[in-house]
Parts: structure tokens; sequence; C-alpha cells
């Protein structure tokens, strides 16, 4: 047993301290106002304040901290993806995951379980060699494996699916990983809140103030705030917010859902996805399944469950794993996507200056949580953006350059 | 050069696939290979009360569609069914099903001959096209068809919901799919209308279901009689 | 499951549907500007709201609009493009 | 079973059915009808199982599945619960997550190493250094979980049905019952829902002492059965809300799902437990749980008990229990004031009453397998705490706990009922109910017997005239006197152990920890904490959370508000969810000719397409080989019935095609066929495929297979906007297609009809309709995978009489069937490049080389706009045809190999095969426009890293015919 317990076992009082100072109301101005106190937009403070020590900034919540999209996902941190800008971006990430609880001293959880994409079709096995080839490429450890390699991992799945969508092999991602996904949220508030961002919950923005292309001040529940910089990294809000500036983008909201069994003594060790049928699991370290599926398929502004998406994935999870009948679901919930037509994320400068976006993070969000703050934080402070996420601008549609990810990120959480 | 004749030809029934080669009796009705009968009279007698499934994909149908289908038919004596969505019964022979508005499928039951009159009249005419049908379809019948039916269909199919002459284009076991309530020798039952090429598949739930509870294969003889 | 109304086969679950994505109207191609155009094929209206939409009754093939409402999910009227004027008030 | 009451009215159990079974090794009997957890009560066995956590023992806590404290393994299942499911003849169970049995579960240690194990401990520790977290991790995670899975559980499939009625209601006590009496006497189609095996819920077992009751219970009951409107699910709960009132309700055999026009919700309330040290000792339970095991299965819950009560509901428990026989040792109230009610029928009995007391600590027996007697202490109400030094030492076997109640409201949360904090219950109520949402009986804050039976006519009357029925307004009105349930029934202990949450083992100080770290909102004290995450969902626990967050900020409970109510009610089997996956899936008429001659086969969409045809023995790339080399040496046939078949009609027919595609149509001649391509407005490539016009105003038109249904679905949504003089006819399903094609294929095709098949009369590109084999067929000749290919479309019930005779015609010159694998390499060999295959999600016309099919200067068609701006900007990469050295014998590159030059990526392999009949390695790559020319060589990056050089050909490959 680690001695750093041992000083709760001796003290008397509890001695661990406030993760995050509770402020009354926010100061009259700020160098940098950041939009949502989500993982990333509290990534941003920290990176903001350690790497670039601007440090006079506020972090607005409307509600309670990671309680967006940060603590709805399942936790699934990657960089297997199709194009190389997307593979080197969410590989940057993945190496800083790796050292995040040692830098941010509280405990991830993270965990590299290696992350098979299951393919059923010839079709399917295409696009792994595909992406297999990229991440190559770019030095990332994936590669095609067959049946066997996947019988080894993980002995329990029927390879067969039940005789519905026999697996003809897989992409297997030795780094794929998961981790909790509220911690990363609170270590990164209690980071920036040590360097000496603010951070404000039960805080809405209610309106941004424009003048002749410039950002200067946001209107809140708690008061105006005067700043030129104004990082919106609220995920699926952000048609709301970019509506208050009279920016269009791409960006539609639809539903994703996920669902959990109740514990069991782990048997899964490996992450899964299966893309043909909508299914990725993993096991927590507290026993349970956690899974979710594809995308809701029509647009909703609502975190809202649905019974057909429980009943598809389960009938699914029963394909891959006929023994589970009898294990039981004991909560389904959502999250709100913010969905790109080419499932790459929109980052960095827009139109209006002084207003930066971190956005589009459809279903691929939380893997991308310390490197989009890193370089979000890059962007405020030089006032451009960094190579990194040059691909991801937003001006790419106007320009007709989409990325190419679609094929990956279908179902790939 | 192989001299064919048309009349000669065998058509594959949609449902075959799926249907005992051995087990059952075949015959062929309306030039198409079906099955006719799946166990002794009595053990279909018994299901049909129960829970019978019968193949009645061999029946002879026509489609037409377009906006002036409706008076093209009505020239050629078909009765019409007077609101979209909805059937109705022209001649004692022949159901004639309103598909929305503007589209009919006519099928003659066994000794019906309207659909071989419609099909001689090859003549293209403004607004009138034709809709060629490989359905397969299906009567359900007995005391559990509501039953059966609960698990495959979300719609409330019972008769206070399904009036007499309504016809619903909905899902029957996930694949799109046309039902009706229909009387036939006085006892209710549904009628089932899906593309052939699903055939198979749905007379492969419908069995399954129906001998879970208490029922199975029926031969349309039963139900239909020329 | 949420339940919709086509306006010709009436209300049904929304798993006999397809989302058709918002009903737009595109900009005169011969004398818009490409950015306007580039912004009509990609951007959309994504902000929470009353929208009309394009849904598809598979089992009938039948093409329609809807107004909904994208926050709360609750759909006004369901017809047929052109048709307003024979409005079926969803639910009934 | 020596726990075991003499009979008592309306008990749930059998005496004339005994049912043996074994538990943790011991046999035990059991009376049909008992649960698992009454017979081992019964039988004096205490001890049921051990905590998620700290691994304490644990007993009866709810015995109604608002807690997880029993779950129990038949080594075949796991986690079942077994204060709910019903005890079978030869069980033989063990409780889950113990190592070493129950009663001397080795891992009870870490119940005394608690304080090393704060609030978020996993957090704090063990991250450092970092090579040491897997094994850590290793430990946490054997330690967590509560059973075991067991790998051969069998699938079970359970049924899901669909129902339909006028007003579902939740919960048939006396609230539901009445309500459901009442919409089905005004003729309203009514359906009521119950978890338990038997109706009556509360008015079942809360008698105080008096049985009479019951009778209540069975006037309500034999009403029910007398009105056929009612439909009754027992054994049964309601598991979710979900939109426009659709309900599952789970039962052991499967799923209903009830499509309700409103619902009446009169779930009751769950019983929440005081929080003291030792509150969760085996022998400490919840006074309804105390009610159940006495009047449903006739057992009684301990011999010497104390009641410790902070509400009236206490008082009906002692005298339940001492009905029952069980000496009540004292009753301890934790307000000042006591029952004015209960007081003397208490005091008439002779039990001794402590008001302004509460149970400061239970004390376990010396083994700690249950509760020897509990310490008492004055209470100070205002403060929350215990005095202690007033404590003395009462000796007990067992005791009941009431405290007071939360509402079972999930389904009402779930569908969006706005809910407020009424004092007067100390409860959450419903203030604003969505349409068609109604609440009754304890749910609503209603807890007098009489008055909740008017509840529950009150809401069906509201539903009545909700749908459209005339029923009168009659409110009732809101609770009056003594709270049913306590607005803080906590006693700190400065050694803690005083549980809120027995699923997860946290203690009061747990909270406190929390809110100092800064998890002071409810959410974030839920996931810092776990409070409420445990498989029972928080039902015995969130009230008691709120309150202590509440108390900790200085806030009223309706400032904390509550955590999101989300689906499940109670967690659902997976079995039950999935139910019988219904797979649909399409298969030709020709699918029993192809099984019976061996193909194996291909998922395309929803279609089984024959892939090709091994002999016995042949691999996979042999008998492609073989296929592909027929077809190019004598003639192959494929069965191409899947593919999207789409009829045209009507005078404006050519005008919609050319708004919907790329090319050219209205000057095409009847009988001849044109290449069609589909884009989407931003200009990507979607599908292509044939139109071929039959007549002035039919175009006959067949595209790939699997994209068919949403080209169709375009098609029909253009002409919703354009609204030209067209039909259109999906004949996908009703057609089917095959393909014979090779040198030989005109000749074996001239033995079936008599049309002319020469290429003057019938050239490349046009369409014919004749008889083949006596079948009315379309024939359009096409040079897909060759060019002297005859596609034949005809209905699909003829096709394999048309198959039939086309291969018996073949035999003499070796026709072979050939499938969608060996397609591929063929059309690939004549240089097609495959919309899917070739093309990816974002892959314009330009980028393929299709330039000369698209007609830029027509007015319109989908994509055009778009063209004009991709048409300005420099091409990114550009599809070539490409052919490996000749005799190459090294790695064979795999379609997706990239194509490379150093650390640039210039593109990738979209298509690569050997071609036996050429002997040489042909595909189809993407390179940068700057190698795109003919004789280029790029390098591609084999699997292995192996680099291939491949160079720029001319496609295509083979060489067809000319003027053909």
């Amino acid at each position: 047993m680690p001695l750093r317990l041992l000083k709760f076992a001796l003290s008397k009082e509890h001695p661990a301290p406030r993760f995050f100072k509770s402020h009354e109301t926010p100061k009259k101005s700020y160098d940098v106002v950041i939009i949502g106190g989500g993982g990333h937009g509290l990534a941003a403070a920290y990176y903001l304040a350690k790497d670039h020590g601007i440090t006079n900034v506020c972090v607005l919540e409307k509600g309670y901290i990671g309680g967006g999209n940060t603590g709805r996902n399942t936790t699934i941190v990657r960089s297997n993806y199709l194009t190389p800008e997307g593979v080197n971006f969410y590989d940057a990430s993945v190496k800083i995951y790796e050292g995040l609880s040692e830098e941010l001293d509280l405990n991830l959880f993270y965990s590299t379980r290696g992350h098979f994409t299951l393919a059923h079709t010839e079709s399917a096995m295409r696009t792994m060699r595909w992406r297999a080839e990229v991440n190559k490429h770019v030095g990332v450890e994936s590669r095609v494996v067959g049946p066997d390699e996947i019988a080894k991992a993980c002995p329990q799945l029927d390879l067969s699916c039940s005789g519905q969508a026999p697996i003809l092999g897989a992409l297997f991602h030795a780094p794929g990983s998961v981790a909790r996904h509220d911690g990363v949220a609170w270590g990164y508030a209690r980071g920036a809140d040590r360097l000496g961002a603010e951070i404000y919950q039960n805080t809405e923005v209610l309106g941004i103030d424009v003048k002749n292309g410039k950002v200067c001040g946001v209107k809140t529940n708690k008061g105006y705030i005067e700043t030129k910089q104004v990082l919106s990294a609220v995920a699926g809000f952000t048609p709301r917010i970019t509506e208050m500036v009279d920016l269009e983008t791409p960006i539609v909201i639809h539903p994703l859902q996920a669902c959990v069994t109740e514990p069991m003594k782990p048997w899964l060790n490996t992450i899964l996805v299966s893309g043909s049928l909508h299914v990725y699991v993993s096991q927590s370290s507290r026993g349970e399944l956690v899974m979710g599926s594809s995308l809701d398929p029509y647009e909703v502004h609502s975190t809202r469950s649905t019974l057909d998406f429980v009943e598809g994935l389960t009938s699914h999870m029963l394909d891959m794993f006929p023994f589970l009948s009898n294990v039981k679901v004991v909560r389904q919930w959502a999250g709100m996507a913010d969905m790109t037509p080419d499932f790459a994320p929109i980052m960095g400068k827009t139109p209006i200056e002084g207003f930066y976006l971190d956005a589009g993070w459809g279903t691929w969000g939380f893997k991308a949580t310390p490197i989009s703050g890193k370089t979000m934080a890059q962007t405020i402070a030089n006032d451009s953006a960094p190579d990194l996420i040059h691909s991801f601008r937003l001006s790419r549609f106007e320009d007709y350059e989409l990325t190419g990810e679609k094929g990956a990120a279908s179902v790939g959480h | 050069m192989q001299q064919f004749d048309v009349k000669s030809i065998i058509q594959t029934s949609p449902v075959a696939h799926a249907q005992p080669r051995d087990s059952a009796k075949w015959e062929v009705i309306n030039s198409m290979d079906t099955a006719v009968q799946f166990a002794s009279a009595a053990i279909e007698d018994a299901r049909k009360k129960v829970l019978g499934v019968a193949d009645v994909s061999c029946l002879a149908r026509y489609g037409v569609k377009g906006p002036n289908a409706t008076q093209w038919l009505l020239e050629r004596g078909i009765a019409i069914p007077t609101t979209p969505n909805s059937w109705t019964m022209c001649e004692q022979k022949t159901l004639v099903l309103r598909l929305g508005s503007s589209e009919f499928l006519i099928e003659d039951q066994l000794g019906g001959s309207a659909c071989s009159r419609l099909a001689s009249d090859t003549n293209r005419v403004a607004s009138v096209y034709k809709v060629p049908r490989a359905d397969a379809a299906f009567i359900v019948s007995g005391s559990e068809a509501l039953n059966l039916l609960s698990e495959l269909c979300s719609l409330d199919l019972r008769e206070k919901s399904l009036a007499a002459k309504d016809l619903i284009m909905t899902q029957v076991a996930g694949i799109s799919a046309t039902v009706i309530r229909q009387t036939l020798n006085g006892e209710p039952v549904y009628r089932i209308w899906c593309d052939g090429t699903y055939g198979p598949y749905m007379w492969e739930v419908l069995i399954e279901i129906a001998t879970e509870l208490g029922g199975g294969a029926v031969g349309l003889v039963q139900y239909q009689s020329s | 499951m949420k339940l919709l109304t086509c306006p010709m086969n009436g209300t049904r679950p929304l798993s006999e549907f397809v989302f058709g994505g918002e009903y737009r109207q595109a900009p005169d191609q011969d004398t818009c500007t490409d950015a306007q155009w580039a912004a009509f094929v990609h951007n959309r209206s994504g902000a929470p709201g009353d929208k009309k939409e394009w849904w598809y009754h598979s089992p009938s093939g039948t093409w329609f609009i809807a107004e909904r409402n994208t926050l709360t999910d609750k759909v006004t009227s369901t017809y047929l493009l052109g048709q307003k004027d024979t409005t079926q008030e969803a639910g009934k | 079973m020596i726990f075991r009451t003499p009979k008592q009215v309306g008990e749930w159990v059998n005496r004339t059915k005994k049912i043996n079974f074994t538990f943790e090794g011991e046999e035990f009997s059991a009376f049909e009808g008992d649960t698992i957890s009454s017979a081992l009560w019964a039988a004096g066995q205490k001890v049921l199982g051990r905590s998620f956590k700290y691994h304490r023992a644990r007993g009866v806590l709810s015995l109604a599945n608002h807690d997880v404290n029993v779950l129990v393994t038949d080594g075949i299942d796991t986690n079942i619960r077994a204060d709910v499911v019903e005890v079978k003849q030869g069980m033989v169970l063990t409780a889950v997550n113990t190592s070493g049995g129950v009663k001397k579960d080795k891992n009870s240690y870490i119940d005394s190493i608690s304080p090393l194990l704060p609030v978020g401990f996993y957090y704090k520790a063990f991250h450092t250094p970092r090579r040491l977290f897997p094994f850590w991790e290793s430990v946490i995670r054997k330690a967590a979980g509560l059973g075991i899975v067991n790998f051969d559980y069998p699938r079970i499939l359970k049924r899901k049905t669909h129902s339909h009625c006028d007003v579902l209601v939740v919960g048939a006590g006396p609230t539901g019952l009445t309500a459901a009496c009442t919409a089905a006497e005004a003729g309203l189609e009514v359906t009521i829902v119950d978890e338990n095996r038997q109706l009556g819920g509360s008015l079942g077992y809360n008698r105080a002492g008096d049985s009479s009751v019951v009778t209540e219970l069975d006037s309500l009951m034999s009403k029910v059965a007398s009105l056929p409107n009612i439909k009754v699910m027992t054994g049964a709960y309601a598991a979710g809300y979900y939109p426009d009132h659709l309900i599952p309700i789970v039962s052991e055999a499967g799923i209903n799902k009830v499509r309700a026009k409103s619902v009446i919700v009169a779930s009751g309330a769950f019983e929440q437990p005081p929080v003291f040290r030792y509150n969760d000792l085996p022998g400490v339970m919840l006074g309804s749980a105390a009610q159940r095991l006495l009047y449903r299965y006739a057992v009684k819950p301990f011999n010497n008990g104390i009641v410790v009560t902070a509400n009236d509901y206490g008082y009906r428990v002692a005298l339940d229990l001492f009905q029952a026989g069980t000496k009540i040792v004292a009753l301890v109230d934790m307000r000042p004031t006591g029952s004015t009610a209960y007081a003397a029928a208490l005091a008439k009995r002779g039990v001794k009453v402590y008001t302004g007391h509460c149970v400061y600590e239970a004390i376990a027996s010396s083994d700690k397998s249950g509760v020897r007697g509990a310490i008492i202490c004055a209470y100070d109400e205002k403060q929350s705490i215990a005095l202690t030094d007033t404590k003395f030492t009462l000796e007990c076997d067992g005791i009941a706990m009431s405290a007071g109640w939360a509402p079972a409201g999930a389904l009402l949360y779930q569908a969006g009922t706005g809910m407020q904090f009424d004092y007067g219950v100390e409860q959450f109520v419903p203030s604003r109910l969505p349409n068609g949402m109604f609440a009754a009986g304890k749910v609503n804050g209603i807890f007098e017997l009489e008055q909740r039976l008017r509840d529950g006519v009150r809401a069906a009357n509201d539903v009545i005239r909700h749908l459209g029925g005339q029923a009168p307004q009659n409110d009732v009105e809101k609770h009056v006197g003594i709270s049913p349930s306590h607005a803080y029934p906590m006693v700190p202990h400065p050694k803690g152990k005083n549980f809120v949450d027995f699923d997860e083992d946290i203690q009061i100080k747990d909270f406190v920890n929390a809110a100092k770290e800064g998890f002071d909102n409810i959410e974030l004290m839920k996931r810092f904490t776990t409070v409420g995450m445990g498989p029972s969902q928080g039902k015995h626990s969130n009230m008691n959370a709120i309150r202590i967050l509440a108390r900790i900020r200085g806030l009223p409970v309706e400032k904390i508000g509550t955590t999101t109510s989300r689906p499940f009610f109670h967690p659902t089997p997976i079995g039950h969810l999935g139910g019988r996956g219904f797979h649909s899936h399409r298969l030709t008429s020709l699918h029993d000719w192809h099984q019976a001659n061996g193909a194996v086969f291909t998922d395309i969409g929803a279609w089984k397409r024959a892939a090709y045809y091994p002999a016995a023995g042949q691999s996979k790339e042999d008998a492609i080989q073989t296929e592909a080399l027929a077809v190019r040496k004598t003639a192959g046939i494929i069965d191409g019935s899947s593919f999207g078949k789409i009829e045209i009609h009507g005078p404006d027919a050519a005008l919609f095609l050319e708004r919907f595609f790329t090319g050219v149509y209205t000057d095409q001649k009847v009988g001849s066929c044109r290449y069609v391509m589909l884009l989407d407005e931003t200009g990507v490539v979607v599908d292509d495929g044939i139109a071929s016009r039959l007549a002035d105003d039919l175009f006959y038109l067949s595209i790939g297979t699997s994209n068919a249904a949403a080209v169709y679905r375009e098609m029909q949504r253009s002409q919703q906007m354009w609204q030209l003089n067209i039909g259109l006819v999906n004949v996908t399903g009703a057609f089917g297609a095959i393909n014979i094609a090779g040198p030989a294929a005109r000749e074996i095709l001239s033995t079936l009809t008599d049309l002319d098949l020469s290429y003057e009369s019938f050239p490349m590109s046009s369409v014919r309709e004749s008889h083949v084999a006596g079948v009315e067929t379309r024939m359009i000749r096409v040079a897909f995978v060759a060019d002297n290919g005859y596609e034949l479309h005809a209905p699909m019930g003829q096709i394999p009489h048309l198959w039939n005779a086309l291969i018996e015609a073949g035999k003499k010159h070796a026709l072979r069937p050939f499938g969608s694998d060996t397609q591929r390499l063929l059309r690939l060999e004549m240089g097609h490049a495959m919309p899917g295959v070739d093309t990816d999600g974002l892959t314009n016309p330009f980028e393929i080389g299709a330039d000369w099919a698209i007609k830029m200067d027509k007015p319109y068609f989908i994509g055009q706009r778009s063209l004009t701006i991709l048409a300005k900007r420099p091409l990114r990469k550009q599809l070539v045809p490409f052919v490996l050295a000749e005799n190459y014998k090294g790695e064979m590159p795999m379609d997706c190999n990239l194509v490379v030059d150093g650390r640039d990526i210039l593109g990738r392999v979209t298509s690569i095969s050997y071609s036996k009949y050429l002997d040489r390695c042909i595909g189809f790559a993407y390179v940068t426009p700057a190698r795109k020319e003919v004789g280029s060589v790029f390098q591609i990056r084999a699997d292995s890293g192996a680099l291939v050089a491949a160079t720029v050909v001319k496609s295509p490959f083979i060489k067809t015919l000319k003027g053909a």
C-alpha cells in the first residue's frame, strides 16, 4: 500500500485541500476568457499558464466542471487515425497522456490496454490496412492482425459473431488506453488553479461583444467581463456560442449515447471496437463494461436516452459475447457531439479577431484533451495556430480542403 | 436456337430457399413452384387455429402507379379503394391495395384473372407506370397471430386500431412491408407483403416465432380455394 | 422511441424514418460567389431552434418536411414539400 | 427454519411445498415462494453477502431490490439478487465477491485498513513512479467488480413485444390499483405493472400489527379481476421512460414495450436508512424490510429487536414485530416529541420508547456476523449530534430502522418532470408534469392510506379528461401533520462506518472530505465519492447524500437539486435488451444454386452475394484466377441480381437524369446506354452506373449494389423538389440480372435467343429487349468485366430458369460461374475504377480522371457548382493505373499500402491484384499529380516495409475489342 495514503490514516483532519478555489464573482477584465470548463477548456487554461505564463485567465462553466462530454465519453485514448495530420495530432496527445498522472499528481488510471478495431468485411479490412500503414509511417504502433491474435488477446470473443458477421481481422493499436475521464478535468482544474487561473462554475455566457471584427468582452450571468481573447471550448454547445458572434460553421449536434453494466471481475483486458456492429467496449477499473455505439441519426441538442440505442447495442454485444445474456445494464446516458462533415475538429483562429475556436470534437474529444489544450494555448499566446493543427482550421471548408478522417472515425471512439 | 414455351417456364418462389424441399409437398401454382403442404391436414388445421403461417407468394400480382393510374384501372373494371392506404376486394377474387394515393397492387386470389387481363394490355399510357412485382406474401392466422406480430411490428394491429379496410406500410421484423387485416372463410387473418428478396428471411422469422407459440407452416390451400 | 407523423402514412416510430437534414434553399449558383457556395454546401445553422427538415418514411418511400425544434425534439407539423396548407398537426 | 412464524394472513410462501438448496456449502430448506434471502433468514443465516469495497458482512437491508447487499451466484448466473429472486429446488449458491466464503472472507481485512482508503483514494496514489502503476492497477482491478462472469452462460434470447394502452399505471400498491380501477371503469384500456409477484404494494405488509387491512387489499384485487380492460403485469418492472410514452416493461419472459397514451406513476417510495455507526451489520434492516420478511415470507426478522425511527412509520413496524412475537427491547425515536398517534399503542404493549434518542452505534457480535446490541444516546436534533455523555447500551439481536422515504420518481424524472422539495413531507414532489404524465400516491407526496386512495382516483380522473373523457376534477389536499420523512436522520461518529451508500461503502465523512476537496456540487460529489453509482443506483442513498451536502454547504435541500435520473430503474439483462436479434438479409433467386455449387458468400449491404466458387481444396486466390481466366478465355456467368435497378418513366425522364447525374441524356438514342455518375453537392463522387434508354420516355438505370437504396432515395427527394413529369419505379427486388461475358458469351447466348447478336446490330453500349430462353429479357451490352459481355435483366422468379438455360447451353464452351470477388479483378483488368473502392468520402471526379464524364455546359446538375470551384484549384492527387515489374516475385503489396517517397506520403494503392491472364500485377493508386504521367515510376511500401516499384500505365490493362 503506497505510503502516500498513510497521511490520510494518520491525520485527524482530512489532509487534502480543495482542488480549485471557489471565487465569488469574476473580475472586471481578464487577458483570456475561456468558455467551457470541460477537459479542453481547463487544459487550455493550464497550458496558457504553464507554457506561456499567461495567468490572468478565467474559465467560465455553465454547470459544473467536467460535466459535459468530458464526463460522458467512454474514456478511450488512441491515435490510430487515418490521415497523417490526424495521427500526428492524436499521437502527441497520447504522449502527454502517458505522463499526465505524474505531471498533474493525480492518478488518472491511464491504463494501456491495446485497442482492436475489428473488421468483419473485406472493405473494413482495407480501411484497417490503410490506417495501419499511415500509423506506421508516422511512427505509431498499429498493425493489421488476424483472428488468431485477436483470440489470444480476447479469448472470450466469438470470432464468428454468432455467425452474423465473422471477424476477418483487426487493426491492433498497442497504445490504445482508457483513463478516468472526470480525473482529467479535475487534474487540469487543479493545475490551472494553482498556476493562477480562475474557475467559475454555474457561470453562463449570455453574449460576446464584438466591435469592428474584434472581441472586446463577454456577458455572463455574473456580470460583464472585458477581454480581447475568448476561447470557445464548449463541444455540444458550440453552435450557441458561434451564433453569438455571427460565425457560421459546419457543426451539427448529434447525441452520442453510451451505457454501462454492473461491475464484474475483470475479464476483458483490451478495448474492442466493431464498426460493422456499431459497438465499442472496454472494462473499467471498477469492473463495469463501458459500451457505446454510433451517433444518433438526427440532430438534437439534448442528452436524452433512447431505447433503440441500447437494444441495438446489446444485440450486437450478444453477437460478440453470447455469454453476457444475463449481465445487466445499469445505466445509459448521452452526450452532445459537435459533428463536422469530415470528422476532424475545427481548431484555431476565426475571422473574428480574438475569437478562437476549439470545436468539432464530435466523438473524439476526450482523447485530444491534452494536445488541444496545449495547441490552443499556443494559438492564443501567439495569435497564430501551430502547424500541428493547421489542417483543422475553420477556413478549410471554404478552401474545399477537408481532411479525410471520415473513414476512420465513423465508429471508433 | 433452342425453343422455349413461355408458358412452361417455372418460376422460383421468392420464399423457396427457406422452405423444406423434401418434407413439404410442392406444386406449381400460377407457374410458380410452391410449397403447398408442410404437415398432415390435421396438424396444419390445428396450426391454423393457433398460429398458421402460409406462403402465398405464388398469387398473381400486378402493380401500377402514376397520376393516371386510378383512371386507368377504373377503365379496366378494377374497383378502386376510395382513400389512400386502404384496400378493397374486387369481384370476390381480386384484392386491390392502394399504396399511398397513386400506386396500386392488384392481387388475384386463386381463381382470379384480373392480373393477366391487365398484363396483356401492354400499351404505354401517359402517367401510368407499370410496377413489376416479385413480392413475398404471407397469411398469418390464429389466436396467437397478434402475439406473433407484436414481436415483429411496433404498431397496434388490433381490430380497434387497424380498421377493416386499412392498409399500412410499415416495418415488420425490421424490413419494409405492407400489412392488412382480412377475413378469410370467416376467420380474421393478417396479410403481409414484402420485397421478395427478403422472403426467405421473413419466412424464417415467422416460422421461428410461430413454432415457439405452438403454430407453424400451413399450406395456402388451407386458406384459399379456387 | 420517438414518434413521427408521416403526412401520407400517419404516426410511426422513428425507426421507420431516415433523417434527410435541414431543408435549405441553395443560393443561385449562377450568381453567387464561390465563397457563398462553399458556405452553402458546408455550413449549417447548427444552433438549436425551430428547423424545417427533410424526413423520409422508408416503408412507403415518402419524403416530407417536418418542422421540429432541435432543442426540445418536439415536432410541430409535417407536410409534403410545397403543401404546407394541408398541414397535419403532429400527434393527431 | 427457526425464524419461521406461524401462518401470516396473505403470506406468499406455499407451506405445502418444501425446497432444498445449498448456500456456501451448507444445506438449507425453504418453502416454495421464498426468496433466497428470506429462506436463509428463516434459517438464521444472517451473513448473506460481503460489501463491494470493505468486504463487510451484510444481511438483509431492504429486501426490495433497493440495495445489493446480497448478490449470489449459482455457478451459472452471477450477481443474482437474492432478496427478490425466488429460491428453486436444488440451487447451489454462493455469495459473490468473497475470498474463501462469505463467513470467513479473507478480504475482510480491507475493512480494518479503511483509514488508508479515504474517499477518492485511488486518485491520490499508485501513479508514481509511473512504471509501478500497471502492478497497482492489476491489484485494484482484481479487488473491484462483483461476480465472476460465466463464459459458458448460454445465449438466451428473450422475446421483445409491443403493446398499446390508454393508460399505463406503474405500481400496484393501493394508489395504483385504485387509479387503474377508476380508469378502467370509465372504459379506458389500462395496463398496470408492478415488480412484485403479487399486487398490493405496502398494503400487503404495512399493517401496524392489524391484519384486517388485508381485506381492503382483497377487495381491491377482486375489483381489478372483475374489470376485463385491466391488463395486470406482475413480476415486471417499468425499466425506463422514453419519449412519447414508450415504457419497456421487463419481466423474466422478456420485454414488453408499452406505448401508452398516458402514464400514471404510482411507484411509491424507497425507505431510507438512518445513518449511524455500523448501521450495516447483518440484523440491522429497514422497517419495511422487517415487514416484508414477516408478512410475505412469514419470517420473524429477529427475536429481541430495537426499532430506531425518525418518523411514525417505525411505530407501525414495532407493532408488526410485536405481533409476530419479537420482543421489542426499545423503540428509539430521534424526534424529541415522539409519536402522538402510536405512543399509546406501544405503551399498551409495554414497549419502552426513548424519544429524543438515537442509536449511536450498533454493536457487532463477536464474530461480526450480526448485532448483539446498540449504544443509545440522547440526540440533539437541532445540531444532529448524539450526546455521548448520555450513552447506554441495550442488548438485542436486530434493529429495524425507519427514518423516511425517497420518491421512486425515476420515470417522472426521465420524462422531464419538474420536481420541487416539499418540506411538509421532506421529499421532492412533482411540480410540473409533462403532457400525459401523472403521479399519485407516495411519489406525489401523499402518504396517508385513505388519502392515497383518493389520489389514485384523482389521477385516473385527470387521465380520463386528458384523453378527452368526462371526469370530475377532485384535487387531493397536501399532506398535513407530521412529516413521513425526517429532515436529517444522521448520527455522526468520530470513527465513522456510518453508511449512507451500502453498495459503495460510503460513509458520512466521505462526503465531508469530498466537499473539502471542492467536490461540493451534487454531480461532482456523486462522481468523486461514487455515491449512487452502484448497482442500486442510489435508491437507498441519494436522498441522504443530498441532505448531507445541503448541510455541509449550509443550503436548503432544494438548492442542491438531484442528480440526473437515467434508465434503467433496475439493472436490465443484456439478453433481454438485445432480445431475439433480427438480422435481415436479402437473397437472390439463385441463392440455392450458388449454395449447391459451393459458393463462398460475402455480405454486401443486406445482400448475400456469391464471392467465388472454390473447387475442393482450392484456395480463394486460385478460385478467383480460375474464374477470371474462364471469362477471358471462354465464358463466365455471374449473378448480378443485387444491382440497383431503377426505371425512370415519363416525358421528362432524360431531363431528370441530366440534373441528377453529370452526363447528357436528352440526345441519347433509344436502344443505347450511357455512363452515369452521381456527385453530392460538394462535388464528391457518390456512385456510378449505366442508363439504358428503352423508349423516349423510359430509362432503365443499373447501379452498384451497396448504394442502390440510398441513390433511389435521393432520386425521390430530387423529384420532390424538381416536380418533373416523371415516375420512378424501383425494380431492384423485382428484377434479377445475369452477366454472361467472355469470348464465347455471344455464341452461348445465340442458342437461346433469336435476336441478332452481331456487333453491327447489337453494338457495345446498347440495350435490346428480347426473349432469352423464353424469358422476356432486357439485354445490355456493357464492358464492365469484359467487352464481350451481356447483362440480362429479367423478372427475379424467372432468373433461375434463365441461368440454368445459360449454364446448360454453356457446357460445351466451358462456361463457368464467377463471383463478386472475381468481378473485382475482371473490372480492374478492364481499367474501371469503382466508387467506394477506388474513391473515398472526399474524392472528386477530376482526381479519378473522370473529366470526360462531366458535362459542365448543362444548366444544372448536382455538384456542378462545386466542380467549378474545384476546377480552379490545383489537383492534390490523381488515380493512376499501374503495373509492377514483369515477373515480379517479391512481396505482394495490398490494397491501401501507401505510395511513399521517403518521409512523404504521395498516395495509396486502392486496388491491386495479380492477373493470371496478364501474368502481371496490376492496380490503381493515388499519386501526386507530378507522378501521374504514363511511364513514371513510384514506390509502394508493402506491409513488411519493403518498397516495391510500380509504373504508371494506360488502362485498360487488357486489349479490348475495337469498334465492337
